[in-house]
């Protein structure tokens, strides 16, 4: 039941997934959302494709993060919330009543602004998901947790901890190890809020690598207000601006050649 | 290589969801049971008090004889109580807690107070009767008058004024203390005259908070003594009284013996929760009315 | 004075230096009021050192008449007659079967409860059942009392028949639902106190909202939860009225929960409502078993506030 | 000023206090004759009553600053007249009325409706075993003997235990309480239960108590006010109830006086009512005129 | 008692107060200030004259607060204050430990930079200090109010509402009544920390031109943010730096041709 599998450098994919890049993972057909009465996004259609990574941009308030939050319909932790529209994880409608949010949140982990780990020693944190998914066998947790750490480039530096509190970590760390969190679920998409966000430039350096390294077998999604970061990292690039999606395309274009002049205002700095 | 069985996890999901829907119902039912036993007691105290308050009852004095009886001797009673233990705990409540907000230095004195005072909190009421009976009533020689159960019951209900003065003198904003001082006014003036006023709502619903918690205690005053026969009224705070609660007592204790004074103690405690249902709900009033203005 | 204010200036500092030079006796009282209350403050601490003193002094003379040990390990009470002995075992057994069926009572339901308000219930809910909850803690004990004697009792008796008139069973209970307003509403506190990011985290695994109660909130809200217990517990010790009506004065030795039993407090009701003649053995022992509560309780409210204190969690 | 009977109106002229306590047998009756004492005769005398049985009430009544009255189910005790000229506390006995000891069982109890004095002695004493109504006597159900009774602060436990059972050794099971009214809710509610107490609570509870004939050896004969008198059939377990009074506080305070006064010339009235059986005129004059005399 | 004096428009000065412009309120010589072991003044060495307009800026930080609260011992309302050297308030220490703060918080009056006044009504706000101070007569009171609130020109404003609470006015009169506040125990120094920082431009300037006017019968010391209302309305400026005066001069002088380079810089914008 355990194969060794990849290693930090190998560049094969997770067994198992089909990959041919370029198919989409998630598909948003005309999303509308509301807050209360409040609209917060509007007529959103965009499809995100697998083993990319996908930066989303824009001005404060704009509806990044909603936005993100509805792909693993997060945003319903909010009682105000209502949609419209569709989106299709894999062929199926997500906003679907009857689908199964915790299915849907077991493929599509979220890595959030602030690193937010439990209180609980390291090797709980990430055990955390295997175990409510039914995983009790500790040899395998082993594996796992260890597994996830490397993914998350931080086992090195806590594999003599792994029974402390996580909360002794550096802020760079305990994101990390919320990324290894997500990763001891394999999900198949990587949501991330604005991840480096609360984090030093050294520890921001090394969750931009982890995320390059991390494409290989995931398809991620990144929010980032660092237009620097969404350039260096992503492949391609949605700016929102007040709730819509204004422009949509390969990173390369958005940042030298954008087609919409807010677009090009934003990334000039020229307001946000 | 995958550890994590996706078609696993989607088959279980169905069991955790019905776990958790279940557990729901289960909490739900929980904070429903405390509700429904507030329900049933209200529903049977109601229903045994049915037909016996009256007019009478309330203006009656005590009687062996269930159709005479009525409790205003209680009622009196638990008025000279109040009248003692309100400007007691205001006084000693109040005081104190102007003292560790105000003047007391943060440290080890300050917080030694504090934590007696948190600590008194939880003794329990009988050890207070036991205080009072010993120092009130014997030593002091005050037998079991007004006087003697009203400040056991200060002392009793003390930790619940300080806590809700400190939260509320706490709460009036430092620039409203500049604005004084800054005009010239002594340390005394601001608190007398911008501190306190301030406060006052935040007091008084503790305050009020405390004395209903007072005019509920019975244990206290059972240990200090209190006769099992006592009609005349008390006219003061050096008379010998009973209480609405120790009357209930009295009542359900002899209930055996004559049946009629289960209804009598179930009419006694309709108006004692009356009373005290009112108290909260002045208490709640003033706490929204003078929330929140500066 | 002519009064044509705007256009003649009154001379407001000339009057206050007026005002100052008359003797005051501001200055005296600015000094004197901090001492006023700071002997005001004194008296909650002088009211633990009298509750100290008096029960000490007292058990001190007890103690001379009643060896320590045979008190601690007696498991006779006959307090009254010729031949009185005095064993505080059965009053322990009393009080602490009371507190513990109290406490299987309002532990499960207090944090099922706060766990509902805190994890489950809409705001609007909770704005609704929280109240209500409140109410139940506001009532007199004497009314739980009375609901004990005339209601649980005669229910229970229904379906246990061994269930006597009086017993230790029916009181734990009504004990238990009356401490459930504070275990709930203290432990729904800590639990609010986790953020909600935590719970977020959980959520994005994939994981059910028992799950994250369960697995989350819970462990991270724990030493608030104990402490709820702790104090319980200590509240549960202390109460008098429910048990000193519905509990009996039966001061066998058993741990037969149907039986009739007399806790600390109840002995100290039965015993001062009686006969407190002073100077008696009888009358020395109501101190005794007063300190012993007294130690009881004080010792379980301190462990609540270090054990809040010093396992808050830190995130 | 005396409250004779002839004064009627409530509207008296005295104040002040009467603290009674002792003898919860003697409650009822004392509570009573208080209750009409203030509303008819002195409204502003405070007569206050307690029960905390016989023996701790004494211990009230021979203190400094003590109750003015003791109610007492016994006569006063030897060593009690001693504290009473250590402290100078003169006392006066009042004898008020007359009570039966009563034995009572639950109303499901249909088969201990008669027992002998014997019997009763048997039950109630350690020694002789009775554990089971079947060892009382064969027929009776294999099940537990439940005892219930006064504690010792009452002079009921006294009289039983010294005059009843003559001071033989009690089992250790019986219950022993501090309220009456706590014993009659026993009793009512066990089946096995045997207790006993004055004749009053059992009069005042007759529907949920069966009262046990006793055989004296002329037959079972029912406690009742006809069969409890000094030369009745139930002399065996009868026996008068007193109040003692301070006589030092009659002196002082004349509403103590007033009250006890009262208290002579009315309490055979209110004995019938509260289950007590009335004393002989002789008995009521003598204790008037003693009171009387005090009056100079 | 009661001598008629000065009108609003004449320039004559309070009666009993020796009137020779120029003349020094405070000198402040070699203060130092501590809170705990961090200091924030640094030999500070200040002379404030009569019956000018006084104002200090400078960064966030650097000890303006600290040091207007010095002048009136508000600054020990923090515990752990300690302070070295001297000010002289009309020729007396007020740092010695004898000296009476209350007798000099009346003489030295303050406005803060939120608005506070008290939650009572209008008229008992400005009556608040005359009547701490002893004076009870209704007359004279009423006297008083209508003075001061004329004073601080809000009292066409409020005269139809004298009796209803504080917090009903705008915080720009509520700004106002406060300065009213601070004149009715007239005092002989007026600071003011920030006084217009909440405020909107048009109560803003009606402060600024309040200041003006009460310039002529009081000293007036201002701390502001905002270097154009420095500018216009103070005779004097000081440049406060990390806790240091860099600069003391006339306003003009400092506006148009500071002596030091770190003036400069900060009043053009550089820093700060
Ligand atoms: N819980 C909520 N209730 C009501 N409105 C909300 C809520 N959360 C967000 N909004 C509103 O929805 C809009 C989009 O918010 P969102 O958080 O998605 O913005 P964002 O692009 O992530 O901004 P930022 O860069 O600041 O994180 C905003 O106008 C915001 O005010
Ligand atoms: N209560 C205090 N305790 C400790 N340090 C303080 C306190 N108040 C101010 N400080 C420190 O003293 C220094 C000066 O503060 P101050 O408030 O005087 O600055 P400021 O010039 O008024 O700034 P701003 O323009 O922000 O109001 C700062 O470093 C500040 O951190
Ligand atoms: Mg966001
Ligand atoms: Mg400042
Ligand atoms: O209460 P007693 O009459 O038995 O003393």
């Amino acid at each position: 039941m355990i194969t060794a599998t990849l290693g930090k450098n190998t560049t094969v994919s997770h067994s198992g997934r089909q990959v041919s890049s370029g198919q989409p993972v998630f598909q948003t057909k005309d999303l509308n959302l509301w807050y209360g009465e409040g609209q917060a996004l509007t007529n959103i259609n965009l499809n995100i494709n697998e083993n990319e990574v996908t930066a989303i941009i824009g001005p404060s308030g704009c509806g990044k993060s909603t936005y993100i939050k509805t792909l693993n319909r997060m945003v319903e932790l909010v009682p105000t919330v209502r949609t419209s529209g569709e989106i299709l994880y894999r062929g199926n409608n997500i906003l679907h009543k009857d689908f199964k949010v915790e299915d849907l949140r077991t493929k599509v982990g979220m890595v959030f602004q602030k690193p937010n780990p439990f209180p609980k020693s390291i090797y709980e944190n990430i055990a955390y998901g295997p175990k409510i998914h039914g995983i009790r066998n500790k040899r395998i947790l082993d594996e796992i947790v260890e597994q996830s750490l490397r993914g998350a480039a931080i086992w090195d530096e806590v594999k003599d901890r792994l029974h402390q509190n996580a909360y002794g970590l550096s802020g760079g760390q305990q994101q990390r190890l919320c990324i290894a969190r997500c990763l001891a679920i394999e999900p198949d998409v990587i949501l991330m809020d604005e991840p480096t966000s609360a984090l030093d430039p050294i520890s921001t350096l090394k969750v931009e690598e982890l995320v390059q390294e991390l494409k290989k077998d995931f398809s991620i999604i990144i929010v980032t207000h660092n237009m620097q970061q969404a350039a260096r990292i992503s492949d391609k690039t949605a700016f929102f601006l007040n709730g819509e999606v204004v422009e949509f395309a390969e990173t390369g274009k958005i940042f030298s050649n954008p087609a919409d002049k807010r677009t090009e205002d934003y990334i000039t700095g020229r307001f946000g | 290589m995958k550890y994590v069985d996706q078609a696993q996890v989607t088959k279980k999901m169905g069991t955790r969801l019905f776990a958790n829907n279940l557990a729901k119902m289960l909490f739900l039912l929980s904070t429903l049971f405390g509700i429904a036993v507030l329900a049933v007691l209200i529903y049977r105290v109601a229903s045994d008090s049915m037909g016996w308050i009256n007019k009478d009852f309330l203006l009656n004095k005590l009687s062996t004889v269930p159709e005479r009886a009525g409790i205003l001797g209680a009622i009196y009673g638990t008025l000279w109580l109040m009248a003692v233990v309100a400007p007691a705990t205001m006084i000693l409540g109040v005081g104190t807690a102007i003292y560790l907000e105000e003047y007391a230095k943060k440290g080890k004195l300050q917080s030694f107070i504090q934590t007696n005072i948190s600590n008194l909190a939880g003794v329990p009421s009988v050890v207070f009767g036991i205080l009072g009976l010993t120092v009130f009533v014997r030593a002091l020689d005050l037998g079991s008058v007004v006087l003697a159960g009203g400040l056991t019951m200060s002392l009793l209900v003390l930790p619940v004024v300080v806590v809700a003065s400190q939260e509320a003198i706490r709460a009036v904003p430092q620039f409203l203390r500049e604005a004084s001082y800054g005009m010239g006014a002594t340390k005394w003036q601001t608190i007398k005259n911008v501190v306190l006023p301030a406060s006052l709502p935040g007091i008084l619903t503790g305050v009020i908070l405390a004395l209903s918690r007072a005019i509920g205690e019975t244990a206290p005053l059972v240990v200090i003594g209190i006769p099992a026969l006592l009609i005349p009224l008390p006219n003061g705070i050096l008379d010998k009284f009973t209480v609405l609660p120790v009357q209930i007592y009295y009542w359900t204790v002899d209930s055996a013996l004559v049946a009629e004074y289960a209804n009598l103690a179930a009419a006694t405690i309709v108006i004692l929760l009356i009373v005290l249902f009112a108290m909260n709900s002045i208490a709640i009033i003033i706490r929204n009315k003078f929330q929140k203005r500066f | 004075m002519d009064k044509t204010a705007g256009v003649k200036k009154l001379n407001i500092s000339g009057l206050i230096q007026e005002k100052k030079k008359s003797p005051s006796i501001g200055n005296f009282t600015e000094k004197l009021i901090p001492k006023i209350l700071f002997g005001i403050a004194a008296i909650s601490v002088l009211t633990t050192i009298g509750i100290v003193l008096t029960l000490l002094t007292e058990t001190v003379l007890f103690f001379k008449e009643v060896p320590f040990l045979d008190f601690f390990t007696g498991t006779k009470l006959k307090p009254l007659g010729k031949d009185a002995v005095f064993g505080i075992l059965p009053l322990l057994t009393g009080t602490v079967l009371s507190s513990a069926i109290a406490m299987i009572v309002a532990v499960p339901i207090g944090v099922m409860s706060a766990v509902f308000l805190s994890e489950y219930a809409s705001d609007k809910l909770r704005k609704i059942l929280k109240p209500i909850l409140e109410i139940l803690a506001g009532i007199p004990t004497i009314v739980y009392g009375f609901f004990a004697f005339t209601f649980v009792t005669p229910l229970l008796r229904s379906f246990i028949p061994g269930l006597e008139p009086t017993n230790i069973l029916s009181p734990g209970i009504v004990i238990g639902i009356m401490i459930i307003p504070m275990v709930a509403s203290l432990s729904e506190d800590a639990m609010n106190a986790v953020p909600n990011a935590m719970r977020e985290g959980a959520l994005a695994l994939g994981a059910t909202k028992l799950e994250v109660t369960w697995r989350v909130v819970i462990p991270a809200a724990m030493s608030g939860i104990i402490a709820s217990f702790v104090l319980g517990i200590s509240r549960a010790v202390g109460e008098t009225m429910i048990v000193a009506i519905a509990s009996g004065s039966s001061k066998n030795f058993t741990f037969d929960v149907t039986q009739s039993m007399q806790t600390m407090t109840a002995y100290i009701v039965e015993v001062t409502g009686g006969e407190a003649a002073a100077g008696t053995t009888l009358y020395y022992s109501l101190y005794a078993v007063a300190m012993t509560l007294f130690v009881f309780t004080l010792l379980m409210n301190l462990a609540a506030q270090y054990v809040s204190r010093k396992y808050r969690e830190e995130y | 000023a005396c409250g004779g009977k002839g004064d009627k109106g409530g509207a008296g002229d005295l104040e002040g206090s009467v603290v009674i306590d002792g003898s919860g047998t003697v409650f009822p009756l004392m509570a009573k004759v208080a209750e009409n004492y203030m509303t008819n005769e002195q409204e502003g005398v405070s007569v206050e009553v307690s029960r905390a049985g016989t023996s701790a009430g004494f211990k009230k009544f021979l203190a400094k600053n003590g109750t003015d009255f003791n109610n007492a189910s016994r006569s006063i005790k030897n060593e009690e007249k001693a504290e009473a000229d250590k402290l100078g506390i003169e006392v006066q006995e009042l004898k008020v009325a007359l009570d039966g000891i009563t034995i009572v069982i639950n109303k499901d109890n249909k088969w201990a409706k008669e027992l002998t004095q014997q019997e009763v002695i048997d039950i109630f004493t350690a020694e002789k075993g009775k554990k089971n109504w079947s060892d009382v006597r064969p027929g009776f159900p294999n099940e537990p003997i439940k005892t219930y009774g006064p504690n010792e602060n009452h002079g009921t436990y006294e009289f039983m235990f010294e005059k009843i059972l003559e001071e033989q050794e009690l089992p250790g099971g019986i219950n022993l309480q501090q309220d009456y009214s706590t014993l009659v809710d026993l009793v009512s509610k066990d089946k096995n239960a045997i207790g006993f107490f004055g004749f009053g609570y059992y009069e005042n509870n007759k529907d949920k108590l069966t009262a046990v004939k006793i055989d004296f050896g002329k037959g079972p004969v029912e406690p009742s006010l006809e069969t409890i008198k000094e030369d009745g059939d139930y002399a065996a377990f009868t026996r008068p109830v007193f109040t003692y009074l301070n006589v030092n506080h009659a002196k002082e305070k004349p509403e103590v006086l007033d009250y006890a006064i009262y208290l002579m010339e009315n309490a055979q009235d209110v004995a019938k009512e509260t289950g007590f059986a009335p004393l002989s005129d002789e008995d009521k004059q003598t204790s008037l005129e003693t009171l009387k005399a005090m009056k100079k």
